[in-house]
């Protein structure tokens, strides 16, 4: 039993009643709820970085098309696609009661979470190898790596986060004591790392690709 | 007290509204062609604020005078049409209101920023920085000389960073402190900062655009009265803002032709 | 396999000193917190405000003392221009973050939200206390760079780039000042956005028995339209400001323009946008403004229908007003931008839902007066407060018609003009609306009254002032007086010192009227006279049902059930004249909200 | 601890002793100083100096509306002297220059006077204004000097501002509010002149020894001579600069 569990427990005696609240507005309970708030305002603040990416390369005559290959952030983009849906089949299984499957999947997850980290910063690395840092790059304009570096720091920073989070509550809820609603409000937070993803590849890869 | 408070506000409201009715301070005279459509906008919206709002406040204050000392046992009125009729009202008369100023207001607009300057406009930039603006004309041959930051120099008087050994076109520039026109000749002006953003506002002429650094605005504006205006910088550019300025002096075309060829004389 | 309960872990009463008045997750010591923070700051705004404008009145005069503040920004007592625009620009950010933020939407929403919706708590009490500390942090780092050697930045609350992206060189305090600066907004916004989520989980998820969305009162209803806004809003500022400190301390140049000259020396930077800042901000800056006044439309409607002894006309049409503010909010911001350079085209785009912002506008203020008609008035602090917020809505209100015009916007942009409308409708409209509150919930807040007398005279020299103050500003605008000036030395401006004269004076006759309150609400804390029941006004929303000072977890015992619509005054063929919402009195001849 | 505070008390007597020693000393030394003299001389005409337009501030204007404003990058005297050119000791090691006269860097007319003001370093000047429109003062020194650049404001009546360099350098100084309104703080080691209206100068207090003196126009560049300096003698030193 969750400690949500005995909260209502503990009103039911306090009050003798069975229900001393209104039923949750569009039935979705506070720490979901919380979830998609925060997903929202997080949005907000990737569209302001995009929309300011968007601005400047407008702007920018002379706007730089260094990427010639879209294997790598292909492969990271389907190891992050592959990451949602362990996700979704750890949440799926957590429903289910399936607790070791539902930890086993999520820990699955997390390592693709990791292998996509490690591949985002190997990338990184190599286009510092090549002379780019966030005021400088060989290829045109510096503010082309002034905002790559930003926006897709700003995502691995959300990946490295989530990735934190993941382990910490699979292993709160392997201890038991988070329940399968937590381990699917993170996992909402897991598909909207994704979700962002899939802004950022067309925009700052694919429209960057050299002709 | 409540009465004291409605008779407050109606004179307040009366006192607000006798500066604008009595123009103890009003708008600078409007000099330029395209004003007038602007004066006619402003003066339109003044009249319909100023009734909205010495009409708001007259109920305001009236309501709280007669509805402010019941009497026990008074029951509670309801507003004649309820909710329904004053949103209505709102929709209707705001609703038309705003639809006309928007409507009528493009004109004015339209008159700035939607009509091309004409083809024998005369070219004059400006370059704000911080704290001044300095004026090039384009000298004999008509064209400006290109820019060189690096060239800037206001020790040797080079405010816009010409070249005059090796550019043909800076070698007739003519760089003043203050700017010159002749009257009734459109001028079409190029705006170019130096630094940070500043504005250029001759409440006068009508006019106020700012300055992007970066982006080379320009504006088009025809003077009709001969004087002297100043010309003042309305965007933050920083601790010397409130004393940037310079002068706008409209003359004839032949103290205009005289003015250039002394200011020729020396560069 | 939804056994999630909808509420926090419910807390047990903190006993230790810390835990109860400084680390609480209590939401009402928090809302107190914040109450305090807010007058704290507003104590600070207005001396800075005093300073300004005994300036620009007096320019010549040395102000005593002066250079104790600051030895490089008024030496010998003399102001320097950059230490007006530095205490300007202070003034502007604190007042527009620290007060008018705070105050009417943190602090009294904190404290009634939950009460009013019937919940214990707020779902994440720990989030609630991280929000008030976080925000209290970036208040102290706004504030430190008071202390840093060449003082706090000068580029205007609006730190239009690129003047707050070239660094020093651009002028004193446009360095570390700068970071400082957009640190501590970055850091608000965190703490802002911590309450927001608290706050829409608060009226979606924690209302208590028989409390549907429309039998929320009013203030419920203005600090969840806030909250959203504030959701979006904040989120977009936090990472125009990171951007702004990176373009400071990484090297970028994201509003650094190319080839920008100062002192004959050209900057770094290359192809910044100086015009992506403006985008950025206003996107968050206009929601600001709706942030600011929603909330004081809120408390006023709430405090007025008490004294009123009736609903408004319209309960839905009133929260629908707000909904419609709030959602028309985002899609005015370009008409900050008129004369930035913007495509003018844009500009009409504009143009018209800023009109279109009059209408809900508008009808908040005809049903406000439609309401009064037929009422039967109760005059007090809190009343006088809230009617002379009307007043102040409607003076400050007309103004936007000219400014939503961008061919009248030509001539009053950057004028006084703009500073009078601001001031009236977010500033001295969005105060009244926190004085009102004020002396409305101080008795269920602290458990003692506030004394009326000096509440009176609070509001006769504030209204009076007030208008003293900020309506000449508009004819001065009208004559082209321009704004951020600490001096007016231009020939056509001289005419007008006289004005600027006359406001001085208004303004530290205003001043002095806020230190009554400031005495009146401290002596009232300790000395006041006591409550004498849970209900002075007789009220009927859920934060009169419960004790005074309400307990630990708000309602004691028993969770408050809820049988009617917020505002049940003077219903025909009820024993009183009022009913509460907790009430079980059977009412007839309503049409109750579902 | 007792012993601790005997040995402070002791340190700072040798400290103490030491210093008076090192002030006498060079009292003494002074009486055996030389001295540099000569004349600064620029080669053929002097250049045209642009007028100053100063419209923007009516203050400035009117100021200069009997004699008009010109820059002064070339100040030359009748007889062919170049003025504002600094000299100055290369390589100098000896000990600071004690200075008596107060350097004051005015704000006059909407000019800098002195337009170029020669400084030791760490020695303190002061920035004034007599005029009746605001000024601020903005010195550009190259960061990697160690010279921290600052920028501040002077209205009517502000007291005057006490500041000093650390860094031997030439540093530019503006008026931004005045965009025409330039200057040097030429910052040196060791004694210094500055040439006059006739293009003279003396540098005083220098010991006897050799040395190469250095003179410096902000526009028509540095030159160096060897002197040597007699004990209580003056040596000549004199410059010819062409105008660039």
């Amino acid at each position: 039993m969750s400690q949500a569990d005995l909260s209502i427990h503990a009103q039911v005696s306090r009050t003798g009643a069975t229900e001393t609240m209104t039923a949750p507005t569009f039935s979705v309970p506070a720490k979901k709820m919380a979830m998609w708030l925060f997903i929202i305002a997080d949005s907000a603040t990737f569209a302001g970085c995009l929309v300011a990416y968007g601005f400047i390369r407008n702007a920018t005559p002379d706007w730089p098309r260094p990427f010639h290959s879209i294997t790598n952030v292909a492969i990271m983009t389907l190891i992050l696609l592959t990451s949602s849906l362990t996700m979704l089949i750890g949440v799926r299984s957590a429903e289910q009661g399936d607790k070791a499957k539902a930890f086993r999947f999520t820990m699955i997850t997390v390592a693709l979470g990791i292998l996509f980290a490690v591949l985002h910063i190997r990338e990184w690395m190599g286009m510092i190898g090549e002379g780019a840092t966030l005021f400088h790059n060989p290829w045109g304009t510096p503010l082309f790596s002034s905002l790559f570096f930003s926006i897709t720091g700003l995502h691995l920073l959300h990946v490295t986060g989530g990735v934190i989070a993941l382990i910490a509550v699979a292993l709160k809820y392997q201890g038991g004591r988070y329940n399968a609603d937590d381990l699917e409000i993170t996992g909402l937070y897991w598909h909207f790392v994704d979700l962002v993803w899939m802004f950022v590849v067309p925009l700052v890869y694919l429209l960057n690709l050299a002709h | 007290m409540a009465k004291i408070f409605a008779v407050t506000i109606i004179l307040i409201a009366i006192a607000s509204a006798i500066p604008i009715v009595m123009h103890m301070w009003p708008m600078p005279q409007d000099i330029s062609t395209h004003g007038y459509l602007i004066d006619e906008q402003y003066t339109d919206t003044m009249w319909e604020a100023g009734l909205s709002f010495l009409a708001s406040q007259f109920l305001l204050a009236f309501f709280i005078w007669k509805f402010s000392s019941p009497k026990p046992g008074d029951k509670i009125k309801s507003f004649p049409g309820g909710a329904k009729g004053l949103v209505i009202a709102a929709f209707l008369l705001v609703g038309t209101e705003c639809l006309a100023l928007g409507v009528f207001g493009v004109k004015a607009w339209a008159s700035v920023y939607f009509t091309a300057p004409s083809a024998n406009a005369m070219p004059i930039q400006v370059q704000a920085g911080q704290f001044a603006f300095y004026f090039r004309y384009p000298g004999p041959d008509g064209t400006f000389g290109p820019l060189h930051p690096d060239k800037i120099s206001e020790a040797n008087a080079n405010f816009f960073g010409l070249d005059t050994t090796n550019d043909p076109d800076s070698k007739d520039d003519i760089v003043t402190a203050e700017m010159a026109i002749p009257v009734n000749r459109e001028i079409h002006l190029l705006m170019h900062s130096k630094d940070v953003g500043h504005s250029f506002y001759v409440p006068e002429l009508r006019v106020q655009q700012d300055f992007v650094p970066g982006l080379d605005v320009t504006l088009h504006f025809t003077a009709t009265k001969i004087g002297k205006y100043e010309i003042v910088c309305t965007q933050l550019c920083g601790l010397g803002h409130y004393n940037m300025k310079a002068y706008l002096e409209v003359m004839s075309q032949e103290d205009y032709d005289a003015w250039i060829k002394q200011q020729a004389a020396l560069q | 396999m939804h056994d999630m309960s909808t509420h926090a872990v419910p807390h047990g009463a903190p006993t230790s000193f810390i835990r109860k008045h400084v680390f609480s997750i209590d939401h009402k010591v928090i809302g107190k917190q914040y109450y305090a923070l807010a007058l704290l700051a507003a104590l600070i705004g207005m001396v800075l405000s005093w300073i300004m404008r005994l300036h620009l009145g007096y320019g010549s005069l040395a102000i005593p003392g002066l250079h104790l503040l600051s030895k490089n920004g008024a030496p010998g007592d003399v102001m320097t221009p950059e230490y007006y625009l530095q205490l300007m620009t202070m003034h502007g950010t604190i007042m527009v973050f620290f007060v008018l933020t705070t105050a009417p939407f943190a602090a009294f929403g904190n404290f009634f939200l939950p009460i009013q919706t019937g919940a214990e708590d707020m779902p994440f009490p720990h989030f609630n206390m991280m929000s008030f500390w976080v925000t209290f942090t970036a208040f102290l780092v706004l504030v430190a760079s008071f202390f840093t050697g060449t003082g706090p930045t000068l580029g205007g609350w609006t730190q239009y780039a690129p003047l707050s992206a070239i660094g020093d060189v651009g002028g004193p305090g446009e360095g570390l000042g700068v970071v400082l600066w957009a640190a501590s907004i970055a850091i608000f916004c965190i703490g802002q956005l911590l309450g927001s989520l608290n706050f829409i989980t608060t009226t979606l998820d924690m209302r208590c028995k028989g409390m549907s969305l429309m039998r929320l009162p009013l203030t419920a209803w203005a600090w969840f339209i806030t909250s959203i806004m504030g959701l979006t809003a904040f989120a977009v500022l936090m990472p125009a400001c990171l951007l702004l400190i990176l373009d400071h301390v990484a090297g970028t140049s994201f509003f650094r323009p190319s080839n920008a000259v100062i002192n004959d020396q050209v900057l770094p930077g290359s192809g910044g946008s100086t015009l992506l800042w403006q985008h950025l901000f206003w996107f968050f800056g206009h929601p600001e403004v709706y942030i600011a006044i929603v909330p004081g439309l809120g408390i006023v409607s709430h405090v007025l229908i008490t004294n009123m002894r009736r609903p408004m006309l319209s309960h839905r049409v009133l929260i629908y007003s707000m909904g419609a503010l709030a959602l028309l909010s985002y899609m005015v911001y370009g008409h900050h931008m008129f004369v930035s350079g913007m495509n003018p085209v844009s500009s009409l785009a504009f143009s018209f839902p800023t009109l279109v912002i009059t209408i809900p506008s508008t009808i908040v203020v005809l049903i406000w007066l439609g309401s009064l008609y037929g009422s039967r008035l109760r005059i007090n602090s809190a009343s006088l407060f809230a009617l002379g917020f009307i007043s102040m809505f409607i003076s400050g209100g007309v103004s936007g018609f000219f400014l939503a015009q961008p061919s009248i916007d030509i001539m009053l942009h950057a004028t006084y003009f703009v500073v009078g409308h601001f001031h009236l409708v977010m500033g001295v409209a969005a105060m009244f609306g926190i004085f009102a509150g004020t002396y409305f919930w101080f008795p269920k807040m602290t458990g003692r009254m506030m004394n009326e007398t000096l509440g009176k005279v609070h509001f006769w020299m504030s209204f009076v002032g007030a208008y003293c103050i900020f309506m000449p500003f508009h004819y001065l605008g009208i004559a082209g007086n321009v704004r951020r000036y600490q001096a007016f030395t231009d020939d056509y401006l001289i005419p007008l010192i006289p004005v600027h004269k006359f406001i001085t004076i208004a303004a530290l006759f205003t001043g002095f009227a806020q230190l009554i309150f400031v005495y009146n609400l401290i002596h009232s804390r300790f000395w006041g006279k006591v409550a004498p029941n849970d209900n002075p006004w007789e009220g009927t929303s859920l934060e009169w049902s419960t004790a005074t000072p309400p307990p630990h977890n708000n309602f004691g015992d028993k969770m408050p059930v809820v049988y009617h619509d917020p505002y049940q005054y003077s219903v025909e063929g009820a024993s009183t004249d009022y009913v509460m919402q907790t009430s079980t009195e059977q009412l007839k001849n309503t049409d109750e909200e579902k | 601890m007792r012993n601790r505070h005997n040995l402070a008390v002791v340190l700072s007597a040798v400290v103490l002793v030491g210093c008076a020693a090192l002030i006498l000393s060079q009292g003494v030394n002074a009486a055996g100083e030389g001295k540099i003299t000569g004349t600064v001389k620029l080669d053929g005409p002097a250049p045209h100096m642009k007028g100053i337009d100063m419209s923007k501030d009516p203050y400035c204007s009117k100021a200069h509306a009997s004699d008009p404003a010109h820059y002064e990058t070339y100040v030359a005297g009748a007889n062919g002297g170049l003025a504002n050119v600094v000299l100055y000791i290369d390589g100098w090691t000896g000990a600071a220059q004690a200075s008596n006269a107060v350097l004051v860097f005015d704000q006059r007319n909407c000019m800098y006077t002195p337009h170029v003001l020669a400084m030791d370093t760490g020695e303190s000047f002061k920035v004034q204004t007599s005029d009746q429109t605001a000024h601020n003062i903005h010195p550009n020194p190259n960061p990697m000097t160690g010279n921290i650049p600052w920028n501040q404001s002077q209205p009517p009546g502000s007291p005057p501002v006490e500041k000093s360099w650390k860094a031997t350098e030439f540093i530019p100084v503006k008026c931004n509010i005045h965009p025409w309104m330039n200057g040097w703080f030429a910052v040196v080691k060791g004694p210094y002149a500055t040439s006059d209206e006739n293009g003279n100068f003396t540098i005083n207090n220098v010991p006897p020894g050799n040395y190469t003196v250095t003179a410096w126009h902000e526009a028509a560049g540095t030159q160096t001579q060897k002197v040597t300096v007699a004990a209580g003698a003056a040596a000549s030193a004199n410059f010819t600069f062409k105008a660039k």
